[in-house]
Parts: C-alpha cells; sequence; structure tokens
C-alpha cells in the first residue's frame, strides 16, 4: 500500500538519510534500526507527510501520497516517543476522549478487554500524571487499539517497557498483522519481534 | 456529518482540559481584578478621575491579562504531541487554529466579559459606557483571540524569548483599542464605529488560519 | 537581473557594484548636504527649518521602500520558494529600522518648533511609530530562534502580517485629518514644491538610497557567508 | 474536488473576505478616525460643555488679536463655520492668521472654546521666501499658497 522510493532528507544542509526506498503491504511488520540521531523518527514523520522530503517521493495506493493525503491520514496511526495522553485527566476520561474524538467503531466491551489485557484497570480514576513511564506508555497502546486503523506507526514502541508488557506488544502486532493489518516501527535495540522487512538506518 | 462531530467532540475534549486546569483560568481573572485594586489605590480616592479614566484601564487590562494566558494556547498540544494526532485525524492546520481559537475565545475570553459588569462598577463607570465597553470587548476579544493565535503559533518554537508572543499581540492589537475606546467615548457613531471592528475582525479571522495553520505546520516539521 | 534571486550571482554582481555605490553615495551625501544647507532657499514660512525635510523626507521614503522589498521578498520566498528572500529579510531589516528611526527623530525636531509639539498621536505618526516597533520585532525574532529554518519562515510570515501597516502609513493623511501634512510629491498631480528645493530632497533620497544599498550589499554578503559556514 | 482545487477556492474566499472588510472598514473610518473636527463639523452637531476636543481648520483673516502678551483671541474657520477661541500659553512659530492650525481644548460655553494646546499645521505647499515677495509684488500671489 505505502511505497517508499529514494527518499531523501535534508535539514540545514545536512543530509539526515538518503534513497530509502520501503514498500509495505497488508500484513507486513518494516522495523527501523538505527543509532540515535540516525533518523529513524524523521523518516517516520516523512511518510506521514510531516516533514518534507529533499527529493524522492511516497505513493499511497499507487497515487502520490501528497494528493492523497486525507485518504491516507484515515488509516495511519501514529504514536511518538512521547506519550499524548492529557495528564491533567483521568484515565478514563482520556479513553473517553480518544474514544470521540477519533470516532472510533470499537465498542465498549472491546475497550475494557484491551484495557484489562493491558493491565490498566486499577488505574481507570487516577490522573495520568501520576502514573509510571511504562503505563502511560501501555496507554499509548490503548489509543492504538482504540483509533482501530490499519497503519500503524510507532515509533520506540519498546523502550522502558517490562518484558511481560513486551509480550502482550508482540501479541497485540500479531494479531493486528492476521486482521491484515500493517506496522512500521524503530527501535534501537533488538527486539524479537517477527519481522517481514528490516531497513537499518 | 461525522466532520461535525469531529468538531463537536474536540470543543468536549477542550472543554474537559479547560475544567481540569479551571485554577489557571481563574488565576488571570484575580491578576486583573488585583490590577483593578492596584490602579484605583494608585490613582487616588478621587472617583470622578477614576471614572474618567476607567474605561481606558479596564481596556488595557483585560488586553494584558489576556495575554498572560497565551503560553497555553498551543504550548501543550503541541509538547505532548496533540496537535500531531490530530492532524493525522483529519483536522488540517487551518482547521486547528480556528477551533483552537473559538475554543480560546469561550475558555478565556468569555470569564473576561463575564466579569466585565463588575470591574465595571468598581472603576465608577456608568452604566451605558459599560454596555458599550461589553460590546466592544465581545468583539475585541474575539480579535485578540485571533492574534493570539497567531503569535503564539509562530513562537512554537522560541524557547528564549516567549514575551515576543505578547508583544506581537499588543502591536497589532493598537488599532482595536483605538476603536474600541472611540466606541465608548463617542456614542453617537456606534454602529460605524462597530462596523470597523467587525471589519478588523472579519480580516484577522480570515488571515488566522493560513498564518497560524502555515507556523503550525513549520514546528511540527522542525521539531 | 538574475542577481536578485540568486546568492551566488549576487556575490559576483555586488563585487562590482559595492565600491561604485560606496562612492557615489559619499559624492551625493556631501552634495546633498551642501545644497541643503548652503544652495536652496529658506522656505517662505519655515524659514530655515525646512531644512530638516531634506533628512527627514527620504528616510521616511526608504523606510517604507524597505519594508516593501522584505514584503515582496516574503512573497517570493514563501510562495516560489526563493530562500534569497530570507537572506534580504534578515539583513535589511535593521537598515529599515535606522531609517524609521531617523524620520521619528527629524519629524519630532521639525515639529517642535513648527507645529508646537514634539509628538502627537495622530494617524501618521502612530502608524509610524507601529512601523517602527514592527521592524524591532522583526530583529528580535531573528535573534531568539535557534532553528534557521523555521526562524527565516516565522519571519516572513511575520512581515507579511505586519504589511497591513504599510498602506495606512502612506495614506493616513489622505484618508483622515492628521496634523501631519499631505504627501507634497505625488505621481498624480504637479508637485507642490519649488524646483529649488526639489532638487536637494531628491539628491538626498539618492544619497540615502546608495548608503542603504551599500550597507545592505555587505550585510547580505555577510549573511550569504554565515549561512555558508552555518554559523547562524 | 482535488486538494489543490480547495486549496484555490479558500484562497479566493480568504481574499473576497479581506477586500470587503477593508472596503467596509475604509467606508466607515472617513469620518470617524480624524485627529481633529472641522468647525462646519461641530456645527452641526451638539456642543457639548466641558468635553475635551480638538479642532482644525484655518485662522481666519483679521481675526487674531492680543489680549496680553501670552493671551489670544483669534477664530478658527473652515470657510463654512468659524469658532472663536481664547488661548492662554506660547503659539508656534508657524501660528499666524490665514495658516492652519489645530486646538486642542473644550468648549467653556456655547460658543467659546478654550484652547489648552495650540498646533500650527502646515500644509503640503514649500516655497522659497524670495518668490513669495515676486508673487506678491506682481500680485499674482493668490490664495492656494496661503
Amino acid at each position: 500500500m505505502i511505497i517508499v522510493k529514494d527518499l531523501s532528507v535534508e535539514r540545514l544542509d545536512k543530509k539526515i538519510f538518503e534513497n530509502i526506498n520501503l514498500s509495505l503491504t497488508s500484513g507486513n511488520i518494516t522495523i527501523l534500526k538505527g543509532r540515535n540521531g540516525s533518523g529513524k523518527t524523521t523518516l517516520l514523520k516523512t511518510i506521514l507527510n510531516i516533514i518534507e522530503p529533499s527529493s524522492g517521493s511516497i505513493y499511497w495506493k499507487g497515487k502520490l501520497l501528497k494528493k492523497n493525503l486525507y485518504d491516507f491520514y484515515k488509516h495511519v496511526t501514529y504514536i511518538a516517543d512521547k506519550t499524548s495522553s492529557l495528564t491533567k485527566l483521568t484515565v478514563k476520561d482520556n479513553i473517553n476522549i480518544w474514544n470521540k474524538i477519533f470516532l472510533s467503531n470499537i465498542n465498549n466491551s472491546q475497550i475494557e478487554t484491551a484495557i484489562k489485557n493491558l493491565k490498566l484497570e486499577n488505574y481507570l480514576n487516577h490522573k495520568v500524571g501520576i502514573l509510571s513511564f511504562g503505563e502511560t506508555k501501555k496507554l499509548e497502546f490503548l489509543r492504538l487499539i482504540i483509533e482501530n486503523k490499519k497503519i500503524w506507526i510507532l515509533d520506540e514502541p519498546l523502550s522502558s517497557l517490562d518484558e511481560d508488557s513486551v509480550e502482550l506488544i508482540k501479541q497485540t502486532f500479531e494479531d493486528h498483522v492476521a486482521k491484515e493489518g500493517s506496522i512500521i516501527f524503530s527501535s534501537h535495540q533488538n527486539p524479537g519481534i517477527y519481522v517481514t522487512e528490516e531497513i537499518n538506518l | 456529518m461525522k466532520f461535525l462531530n469531529k468538531i463537536i467532540f474536540f470543543f468536549y475534549r477542550e472543554y474537559k482540559l479547560n475544567l481540569s486546569g479551571v485554577q489557571d483560568i481563574l488565576t488571570n481573572i484575580i491578576f486583573f481584578f488585583v490590577s483593578i485594586f492596584i490602579f484605583i489605590f494608585s490613582i487616588g480616592p478621587d472617583t470622578d478621575t477614576i471614572s474618567l479614566i476607567g474605561v481606558g484601564i479596564l481596556w488595557t487590562l483585560l488586553l494584558l491579562s489576556s495575554t498572560l494566558s497565551l503560553r497555553k494556547f498551543y504550548q501543550e498540544d503541541f509538547e505532548n504531541g496533540n496537535l500531531l494526532i490530530m492532524h493525522l485525524n483529519g483536522f488540517s492546520y487551518g482547521l486547528i487554529a480556528i477551533l483552537k481559537t473559538i475554543s480560546h475565545f469561550i475558555f478565556v475570553q468569555i470569564p473576561f466579559l463575564i466579569t466585565i459588569p463588575i470591574a465595571s462598577i468598581l472603576l465608577n463607570i456608568t452604566n451605558d459606557k459599560a454596555f458599550y465597553l461589553f460590546a466592544s470587548f465581545s468583539i475585541g476579544s474575539l480579535i485578540l483571540s485571533c492574534l493570539g493565535s497567531i503569535s503564539s503559533s509562530m513562537n512554537l518554537m522560541n524557547q528564549r524569548n516567549f514575551l515576543l508572543g505578547s508583544v506581537i499581540v499588543m502591536i497589532f492589537s493598537v488599532p482595536v483599542v483605538i476603536f474600541s475606546v472611540g466606541l465608548i467615548n463617542l456614542e453617537e457613531d456606534f454602529n460605524s464605529l462597530i462596523n470597523i471592528l467587525f471589519g478588523i475582525l472579519l480580516i484577522i479571522f480570515v488571515i488566522n488560519p493560513w498564518a497560524s495553520g502555515f507556523c503550525l505546520k513549520l514546528s511540527l516539521e522542525n521539531n | 537581473m538574475k542577481f536578485l534571486v540568486n546568492p551566488n550571482k549576487f556575490n559576483k554582481v555586488s563585487n562590482y557594484l559595492f565600491k561604485p555605490v560606496l562612492v557615489l553615495s559619499i559624492i551625493l551625501f556631501s552634495l546633498g548636504l551642501l545644497f541643503s544647507f548652503y544652495l536652496s532657499p529658506d522656505d517662505y514660512q519655515q524659514g530655515s527649518t525646512v531644512r530638516i525635510m531634506y533628512i527627514h523626507v527620504p528616510s521616511a521614503w526608504l523606510a517604507l521602500l524597505t519594508y516593501a522589498i522584505m514584503t515582496i521578498y516574503s512573497i517570493a520566498a514563501l510562495a516560489f520558494r526563493i530562500p534569497f528572500g530570507f537572506i534580504i529579510n534578515t539583513a535589511v531589516a535593521p537598515i529599515g529600522a535606522v531609517f524609521t528611526l531617523v524620520c521619528i527623530i527629524s519629524g519630532s525636531l521639525w515639529g517642535k518648533p513648527m507645529w508646537g509639539t514634539w509628538w502627537v498621536w495622530d494617524a501618521r505618526l502612530t502608524s509610524v511609530a507601529i512601523l517602527f516597533i514592527v521592524y524591532l520585532i522583526v530583529i528580535f525574532i531573528n535573534l531568539s530562534f535557534e532553528n534557521r529554518v523555521i526562524k527565516e519562515k516565522v519571519v516572513a510570515i511575520f512581515i507579511l502580517v505586519g504589511s497591513v501597516n504599510l498602506p495606512i502609513v502612506k495614506f493616513s493623511v489622505d484618508w483622515w485629518n492628521t496634523l501631519h501634512q499631505t504627501a507634497t510629491i505625488s505621481k498624480l498631480s504637479k508637485p507642490s514644491i519649488d524646483p529649488s528645493m526639489m532638487t536637494p530632497l531628491i539628491i538626498m533620497t539618492f544619497a540615502f538610497m546608495m548608503i542603504g544599498i551599500a550597507i545592505a550589499i555587505l550585510r547580505i554578503k555577510t549573511e550569504i557567508i554565515s549561512r555558508k559556514l552555518n554559523l547562524s | 474536488m482535488s486538494l489543490r482545487f480547495q486549496r484555490l477556492l479558500l484562497i479566493l474566499l480568504t481574499l473576497v473576505i479581506i477586500l470587503s472588510a477593508v472596503l467596509l472598514i475604509l467606508y466607515n473610518t472617513r469620518e470617524n478616525v480624524s485627529y481633529f473636527y472641522t468647525p462646519s463639523e461641530i456645527e452641526k452637531s451638539e456642543i457639548i460643555i466641558d468635553k475635551v476636543m480638538r479642532i482644525g481648520g484655518f485662522v481666519e483673516n483679521d481675526s487674531f488679536n492680543k489680549i496680553s502678551s501670552s493671551s489670544f483671541i483669534f477664530k478658527i474657520t473652515d470657510e463654512k463655520a468659524s469658532i472663536l477661541v481664547t488661548f492662554k500659553g506660547i503659539l508656534p512659530d508657524l501660528f499666524r492668521e490665514g495658516q492652519g492650525a489645530v486646538i486642542e481644548g473644550a468648549f467653556s460655553d456655547s460658543n467659546i472654546f478654550n484652547a489648552t494646546n495650540v498646533f500650527a499645521k502646515h500644509d503640503e505647499n514649500y516655497m522659497p521666501a524670495s518668490i513669495k515677495e515676486d508673487l506678491k509684488d506682481t500680485g499674482y500671489w493668490n490664495k492656494k499658497y496661503k
């Protein structure tokens, strides 16, 4: 579905990466590997059309991504390396807001099982601000499930998670791929997750 | 229909956010009132002088106190990545700017509007003048929200000198203040002055999504 | 005319241009001072004070012209992706600010004896004061961002938003009643100034323009070099 | 509708709104944003005593009288109406009969304006002093150059 051709990005006349080729079809998991500062986040943001590439092009369903942007956005979720949940509100409020603003077509029981799976049910009435970093990270994954989109673009999803949670994420990935979804994620370590394509930056 | 729902839930989100941070808004209003007290005490007990310059004081203080909350305008949503997520969910940058401006107007400026009657009693402003002040500030505050949107989106990536944002708002609000205070002092030309304010509002309201949208895009791109 | 949009061409052309412009500006400026102080007559009403006009009017024109140039280059830079526009914006903003300051100071020096006051808040004077502050904000934005890419674009957007002030400055005296007199020289009508006073005015305008260009060339070249070295 | 077309439409809409707003503003500011009012405007409207305002016009010929060294009485006119003005203080250099002036003050009763400040308003004409003498001598001195 997504095809990236000869993508290069320059910022402040400094080359960040050059001639990246990648293609993502349904049921694929692609991993981006590289050191800190090798441009993993930049590449993900370029695929999302947030950053403009200096050369190269990205296609979505055979058309140029730029001309088909809002259709693309209907199918994509992005998780940044920071938490997007609102720290002043409770976990419940956050879930509620996501559920409404993303016009999610997921029903309540599905959300509840997801909450249980992520072991967040004890924190529902806590403010997000007092949760630990790992827990807010898990909350981010809840957003992923609520948004219920086909393509997941994840920036460092596995950092600062314990082994149980990583196991859980692996399970979530496999479920998603089984449902013809596709995933791109970046990681600076070896995650031990089955991937179909590996790109080294 | 789906689109409308999204917008309604955007405001629901803003409402929740502002409710949880209601002490910030109240602090703004307390700042406003405390500065009124200070003005009254620094001028002295002469009520005639106070009522003569009261309108000017009120406008200045309204302007200053509403620029206090500029820092919150986009900064939080920008830093925790919510702007980006909203954009990825089909809100174009310009639309985000418009919605944020309206929500700033509702949740930050309208509390000030409500307090104007009380403030005008404190400053010995006559009833009809207070009415004109109310009318002028209800348009003027929407203009201030638009200006605030532009200047705070410009200064998203400016870590060094955030006061610049307030200066930008204040220099462009000079004509707004001129016409608003004119409106309060020249009661007979009410219609034409309201029209002028309305014209300024129209211009800034249509420039806002372009300018703020561009700056939001720019900041997200370089974050 | 490619040197107006291409930094490399600009460098080459300005190498040829700089010395003639400098010499010309010195000649014109001394000629202009000579004319305005010795070879032009006293005004029938203002007497000797009219000579302030030979500083005031050119600097006012050039303050507006500089902002207009910045506006045009901002549009070019944002809409047509000509990065040279950003270089120009950064380089000429202080020049415009200085011209505006000279205009304001000389104006109030003239205003005290003639009008009877240093400063009034009429439409023309207020809008020029705003123009000066807008120039200052442009300079401050240039100083306070760390990321160059975002800085230059924010500056360009701000210049475009601030350009609404430009027609207000120019036409304020025609649209509204102001203490400031209306324009003496406009294209549509015969100028209401005597040729013997017009000459020093024109010479001074060109002298100011040449000084401005000479400084601008230096500043633009510095800006180009510092960008090449990634200093800013 | 493609994105590009939508964008173009939005730009056009923006420009139309801006244009109409500018026209709205200009139409309404024509009378309002005045640094001063002319005597005929004041004559038409109601005179409010003790309200501070500014009046601009010409000093009427043969109306200037010196009461004492720092107290003056004169008339401000725009050739349709004129207003009697009293002033205590120092007059600017350019102030003379037939010359434009802006005065600041308030009406002390319905026909006497008490000025607190007097500004001379200069017109856009510049002319050497010698030429004015020539013009006066030959009789070509017309009112346009007042």
